[in-house]
């Protein structure tokens, strides 16, 4: 008890005292949703209940298509999302008479990554990985990339079709098309930080956290962005957008009708907001600028 | 002598016996005669059969549960995807953006290697070991040994995952350089190890079952016990042991976290068993964890493949019990 | 005639000494395979309580799950693996055992039964997820009990049922009919044999039977997580209608993480999970001797 | 040997004159499946005697024995017709419960048979099922019926230990104790003593002796030698049949038909 | 009876101008654990006789028996000392392999025991462990044995339908014919008829008379009529202690020893 509590007050410093703290509120909150916001969902839960013990707070995995499906049934009160909210789903809502907000917490810079041992590699544009992921039928080297490097067969280690993080990718490297047909999937991130390791022609991407929990096996690509600068990802890179466009959103969708009626869901999605940038970056993803966060709490204040 | 003492309890018998046929009866009797005139029927005897009859009811409606769940969101999707295609294509290509491909073979594929390495890893070596320990071994060992089979039954197969990935596929690798990461042998041998419990376990009872003076028989006309396992016990216990293969191998086709860690996610039709591949259960747990969006054809071809999949462990449960009907060697 | 036969004998006992070779090959093979198999087992556990036995304390037992791997702890987890449990013990054991006891005593030989028989032994060999999607739609959706303990035992208590029906079935049919005949030849009705004689006399044969299907409910992570139950709790359930954790959740949600003090972490965990397994299955054994030594 | 055959007789002739029936089984007939197991059995056996029956192997002792409190219905596919009056009551009819005529009729097994509990609660059980709670009655009549089966002395030290401690005499005469526990009115023994050694055989016959006092008494024997010292009327069975059914005495010593006479002096053991 | 009897110790003394023996027992002691279950027998054992071992319960007859197979090694805890001589040879020699001394003496249990296979199979099986692979032999050794111990004509039938379905008595002699194709040397009952009916015991005695031409036979039993009927020798033991060893007749009739005459004369049956 006195340890959690001395955390509390310690990470009080860097987060603005909130009236949340001042009523004591009671209620249950239901969050579900990807994985990759999960960290962070659990961070601020963790944190909100410090202050409101009474108010219990569930944090589920269900995955973003899971957790949206959740939101939709009416079971969960807030549904963490690593994409935008598909067309379906937002059908979906509309038919169940859910009104809902999105909002912002994060971002997660993708991260290409190659073996520290790779040499030849030290800098990659969008054509040049849209070049070497994209499927052409056939084996490609590193050869055939760029002249001068090795005639090695690359290995590719991508996130399994299923996740936010694949999504992405696809959209902003592949444009929609075909990963490479002999790519290795795998859903969970420290299995493709394994196989990239173990493998020097290999080249992976994958959230930011994940790179740089390994940074001593593994080498993080620079890209080169619109600007034709290089940029390797890190949090000033990737909060300042300079590294682009490999960074991408990280969401939390909220029921408008629970922000209403609840205040306790207010007060959490109030916490959240106010302390996602601390938060974030603990477990590893890259807060927002400030201005972002002010701009979503008055959406929020709207909404009470 | 004998007769002496007849003569003495007689006397004293025949005291008793007056009493009785003076009607002096004992509190039992009394308590007896108002139960034979108030009845012995008792309605719980009537009731107790049909709540039984429920519970046992539970299993029936667990399936009919299972293939209701799964039926109606599998129609759903056969009304995105041709159920054609989906039986004959050879392609499981169900996110790409511009042409999805619905072939249930490499997932098929993938479940059918898994669950071939595991049972050619597993099904020897669990029945070596459940000989040895019921034809072999001391009672100690056998004592310690099975509990400890037992617990390994619960470690949660995340953990044995790891293990492929961290432990053995390296190992295989340093073997075989043309392993890959992501392969089938590794996670087939640790789904294998995973089940070698449950074989070992219940072939062990099914062993141990077989009455003892059987196998005295066979060891008083000189056999070795060997020639007594192999050729009396082994046989005379068959059903049983194809009973712990056959729920060891469902086992293996419904495993699901070791293969989705230590055999990648790319549903792959090529025989070959060094490369990735996906099994049905990892695409299904794949599509409950990923991002998928919800009512999208992705999301209803989970039911489509759980459907398959039940109707897959099905198809070799009534076979195996045809099979062990066959087999079946009173005792 | 007699001396043919005699030589044939001398032949015979000639091989014993080839026959009793192939024996101990066979048996070094044997011993072989179980040390082979103990020694994979070691491996497995060796590497897990090297990773997780530094981060066990008592710290990690008392405290919440955590974004610092350092005040993480596994309470929650703990406590909601008990609670489900505590719903899929006695709900499987109660059903399982009705059944067995419907199928044994009540059931005629008839088409119904033998339908009966091979749903069970078809359901046990139903994959775990397939369980978990029906208890979603069942336990979650349908009855509304939520992502709860509740909804999560039964799904489990589904999962486990074949198991024990055909474990209880088993020791149920081992009961010597002589016990029986002697309970109705004193007036006994068939319930009260059923209940007084064969249950007691089957129980440790229930018991033994039962832990293997209990010890895969505890660790069975498919299913919760298709139900979708949550991963982070920090509270303790009050009632079965209440949010929990479950161990092989909290174990799946750190092993995924990328920080290297998570996967430890998860070691602990699993540690603790054989803990738990290993204190239910003494139970068992427990239970087991007392009933035999009457 | 011989002086306990005359004295059964003497016994038996005092009897038949003021006979009470027990049993009355009338034109009964029993299959299993398709096997005519009893064929046209017609007995009547008298109160507080011992009637034994013989026969060899196969010949329905058993089946008949267990007619008579109705433990042949736990047999699936067994059919009967005829009829067979306990103390005038058809136990063929769906009044009279199972559970009634059981009660009152007692039955010993061939192999003993006691429940894996400790002396005493093998024989409160009885009680208990029938809903007897006072533990006063409990333990005064589990102490009455222990002697009763000339157990309590030898016993009275560890009823409460298991019963399967005790050895197997011992144990065949704690289920007698059981059934005598219930205050029978028959007791019915199933070859009683064919899984005893000499001595515990002896000490159960000596009971049988004593319990004829009070309770009628019907026991299947292999041992021919056994029906002619305890019994007092003694049935032939063959092939489901009754052959012959008479005074032990004349059974043994002048059968009335040959076949009775080929089995008798076949016999040994 | 009487008869029996007498030829038996005709047939003895005829015997016993030329004994050879099959076993001779030396000061053997035998422990379960801390329990001293045989002391101090010494017992000759000749070939071609019947030799009955008899006793109370508990007395050691089975375990004796059990070791001079060494099937006793099969229960663990077990300590032995003395000697055991098979045909000169010491059993417990550890050149002496128990799987020839099994081929060589073979064992008939207390229940029937065949093997969940046809009735074929149980007698070829143990040729087949032997290595005998040739059908005709096979099939031949087959119904000779299944005619040694009087039951081809019963089963020729029907000798691939399963041995379950034989009743018990032929069960048993399908036991004695599985023995009896391995061509032993002894043949070792222990009680080998007490789970039979009177009719089978019957046939199994006659059977006993006859494989006594060939082999040498040592049959434990708790039925002293049945040890007076077939055998030649009569052992008797208390307690784990061989009390008296005689012929036959003289145990019955005139024993050396005041506690044999109180067991035999406690008999009955
Ligand atoms: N449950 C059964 N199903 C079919 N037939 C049976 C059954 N029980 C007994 N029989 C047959 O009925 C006949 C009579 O059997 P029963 O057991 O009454 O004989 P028994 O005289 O008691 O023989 P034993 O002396 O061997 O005990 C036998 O032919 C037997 O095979
Ligand atoms: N496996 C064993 N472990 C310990 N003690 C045993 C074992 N087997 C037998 N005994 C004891 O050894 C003694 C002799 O037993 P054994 O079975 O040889 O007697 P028996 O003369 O064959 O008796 P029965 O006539 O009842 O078959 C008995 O006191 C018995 O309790
Ligand atoms: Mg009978
Ligand atoms: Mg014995």
């Amino acid at each position: 008890g006195n340890d959690a509590a001395d955390t509390g007050t310690e990470n009080g410093e860097n987060t603005e005292q909130t009236d949340a703290g001042d009523a004591q509120l009671q209620g249950e909150i239901s969050i579900d949703g990807s994985s990759t916001v999960y960290p962070i969902m659990e961070a601020v839960a963790e944190e909100f209940m410090l202050e409101q013990p009474d108010v219990k707070v569930t944090v589920g995995l269900s995955g973003t298509g899971g957790g949206f499906e959740k939101f939709i049934a009416g079971e969960t009160a807030m549904s963490n999302a690593s994409r935008p909210i598909k067309e379906e789903e937002a059908a979906a809502l509309k038919e169940a008479g859910i009104e809902y907000t999105e909002f912002q917490l994060a971002n997660d810079g993708l991260s290409v990554v190659v073996p520290k041992d790779n040499d030849w590699v030290d800098q990659l544009t969008v054509d040049e990985l849209k070049k070497i992921w994209l499927d052409n039928g056939t084996a490609k080297k590193w050869s055939d990339i760029r002249e001068g490097w090795p005639e090695e067969e690359i290995k590719f280690y991508s996130p399994g079709t299923d996740s936010g993080t694949f999504d992405y990718f696809d959209e902003v490297i592949l444009d929609g098309g075909q990963i490479d047909k002999a790519a290795t999937l795998s859903e969970d991130d420290n299995v493709l930080v394994q196989g990239v390791t173990g493998d020097e022609n290999a080249i992976g991407y994958f959230g930011y956290a994940y790179y740089l929990e390994n940074k001593d096996s593994l080498k993080a690509v620079p890209i080169v962005n619109e600007e034709g600068n290089a940029v390797e990802p890190n949090a000033e890179t990737i909060e300042s957008g300079e590294y682009a466009p490999l960074s991408r959103p990280l969401f939390t969708y909220v029921s408008n009708a629970a922000i209403k009626d609840d205040a306790a869901t207010a007060a959490y999605v109030q916490f959240t907001l106010e302390n996602a940038a601390t938060l974030a970056e603990d477990v590893g993803y890259v807060s927002l600028p400030e201005e972002k966060y002010d701009e979503q709490l008055s959406t929020l204040e709207g909404l009470k | 002598m004998r007769v002496m003492s007849f003569i003495g309890v007689l006397g004293l018998k025949g005291a008793i016996g007056l009493k009785t046929k003076n009607k002096e009866l004992s509190p039992v009797h009394e308590l007896l005669e108002k139960k034979y005139n108030g009845g012995f029927l008792n309605r719980r005897e009537k009731i107790i059969p049909i709540i039984l009859f429920f519970m046992a009811a539970v299993s029936v409606l667990t399936t009919l549960g299972i293939v209701l769940t799964l039926i109606f969101e599998t129609f759903t999707f056969f009304g995105d995807v041709s159920i054609v295609e989906f039986f004959t294509a050879t392609e499981w290509y169900p996110f790409s953006k511009t042409e999805a491909v619905y072939g249930i073979w490499p997932l098929v594929l993938g479940t059918l290697k898994i669950t071939l390495i595991a049972s050619l890893f597993a099904v020897p070596l669990g029945l070596a070991v459940a000989l040895y320990l019921s034809e072999y071994a001391g009672a100690r060992t056998r004592k310690i040994m099975k509990p400890i089979l037992e617990v390994l039954a619960g470690v949660p197969t995340i953990v044995y995952g790891f293990f492929a990935l961290t432990f053995v596929t390296p190992f295989l690798r340093g073997l075989f350089p043309s392993i890959e990461l992501f392969n089938a042998i590794s996670p087939g041998i640790v789904v294998g190890i995973m089940i070698i419990p449950t074989i070992v376990s219940l072939s062990e009872d099914a062993l141990s079952s077989v009455p003892e003076p059987v196998r005295h028989g066979a060891l008083a006309i000189g056999s070795t016990k060997w020639e007594t396992a192999s050729k009396v016990i082994f046989p005379a216990a068959l059903s049983g042991i194809l009973a712990s293969i056959v729920l060891g191998i469902s086992r293996a086709i419904g495993e699901t976290m070791i293969v989705s860690i230590a055999a990648g996610s790319t549903p792959s039709a090529a025989l070959n068993l060094t490369s990735s591949l996906q099994t049905m259960t990892s695409y299904i747990v794949q599509v409950t964890t990923g991002d998928a969006g919800f009512g999208t054809t992705i999301y209803y071809s989970i039911y489509a493949v759980g459907f398959t999949l039940f109707v897959f462990t099905l198809a070799m449960n009534v076979l195996a019990q045809f099979i062990s009907k066959r087999f079946r060697e009173e005792y | 005639m007699e001396n043919v036969e005699r030589i044939k004998s001398e032949e015979m006992i000639n091989r014993i000494d080839s026959r009793l070779t192939k024996n101990k090959v066979v048996k070094g093979l044997f011993f072989t395979a179980t040390l082979f198999t103990s020694i994979i087992l070691i491996v497995l556990l060796y590497r897990i309580i090297v990773q997780g036995a530094p981060y066990l304390s008592w710290d990690f037992l008392q405290n919440f799950a955590s974004r610092r791997p350092e005040q993480a702890g596994i309470k929650a987890a703990v406590v909601g693996t008990i609670w489900m449990m505590a719903v899929v013990v006695p709900t499987a054991a109660i059903f399982g055992v009705g059944s067995a006891i419907y199928l044994e005593e009540y059931a005629g030989k008839n088409a119904l039964t033998r339908w009966i028989q091979m749903n069970i032994s078809n359901l046990a060999g139903v994959p775990s997820v397939v369980f978990g999607l029906l208890g979603l739609t069942i336990f979650v959706r349908l009855f509304g009990f939520g992502n709860s303990i509740l909804a999560a035992g039964f799904t489990m208590s589904l999962l486990v049922l074949p198991v024990i029906i055909v474990a209880s079935q088993e020791a149920i049919r081992a009961v010597p009919n002589e016990l029986k005949e002697a309970s109705y030849g004193l007036g006994a009705t068939k319930w009260q044999t059923i209940s007084r004689v064969v249950i007691p006399y089957a129980v440790p044969g229930i018991a033994t039977g039962s832990i293997l299907a209990f010890s895969r409910a505890i660790g069975e992570t498919a299913p919760l997580i298709v139900v979708g139950i949550p991963t982070f709790v920090a509270f303790l359930p009050s009632g079965v209608f209440d949010s929990f954790t479950a161990l092989p959740m909290q174990i799946y949600n750190w092993t995924s993480r990328p920080q290297e003090e998570f996967h430890n972490l998860a070691a602990a965990g699993i540690i603790v999970l054989l803990v738990v397994l290993i204190m239910m299955n003494s139970v068992a054994v427990w239970i087991r001797n007392r009933y035999q030594s009457r | 040997m011989t002086l306990t055959a005359v004295k059964s007789k003497e016994n038996n002739q005092a009897g038949q004159t003021e006979n009470v029936l027990v049993y009355n089984t009338k034109d009964l007939n029993l299959w299993y499946g398709d096997h005519h197991a009893l064929k046209n059995i017609n007995l009547e056996i008298n109160e507080r005697e011992v009637t034994a029956i013989i026969g060899p192997s196969g010949c329905g002792k058993s089946t008949y024995i267990k007619t008579l409190n109705r433990m042949i219905d736990l047999v699936p596919g067994v059919k009967t017709n005829g009829s067979i009056e306990y103390r005038e009551r058809d136990i063929f009819n769906k009044d009279f419960l199972v559970e009634e005529l059981r009660t009152r009729v007692g039955m010993v097994f061939q192999k003993p048979n006691p429940f894996p509990k400790s002396i005493y609660e093998n024989i409160a059980f009885g009680l208990k099922i029938h809903g007897i709670k006072n533990k006063q009655i409990i333990n005064e009549t589990v102490e009455k019926s222990l002697r009763g089966a000339a157990l309590w002395e030898e016993v009275k030290d560890r009823i409460h230990e298991p019963a399967y401690g005790l050895s197997g005499g011992q144990q065949q005469r704690l289920c007698i104790a059981r059934c005598l526990a219930l205050e029978p009115d028959v007791i019915l023994m199933d070859e009683p003593t064919s899984a005893l050694d000499p001595v515990s055989t002896l000490k159960i016959e000596e009971l049988i002796q004593e319990l004829k006092q009070r309770y009628s008494i019907i026991i299947v024997t292999h041992n021919m030698q056994q029906a002619a010292r305890i019994s007092d009327r003694t049935a032939f069975f063959l092939n489901g049949e009754v052959v012959e059914y008479d005074v032990t005495d004349t059974i043994f010593n002048s059968p009335a038909d040959s076949r009775t006479d080929d089995y008798i002096s076949g016999r040994f053991g």
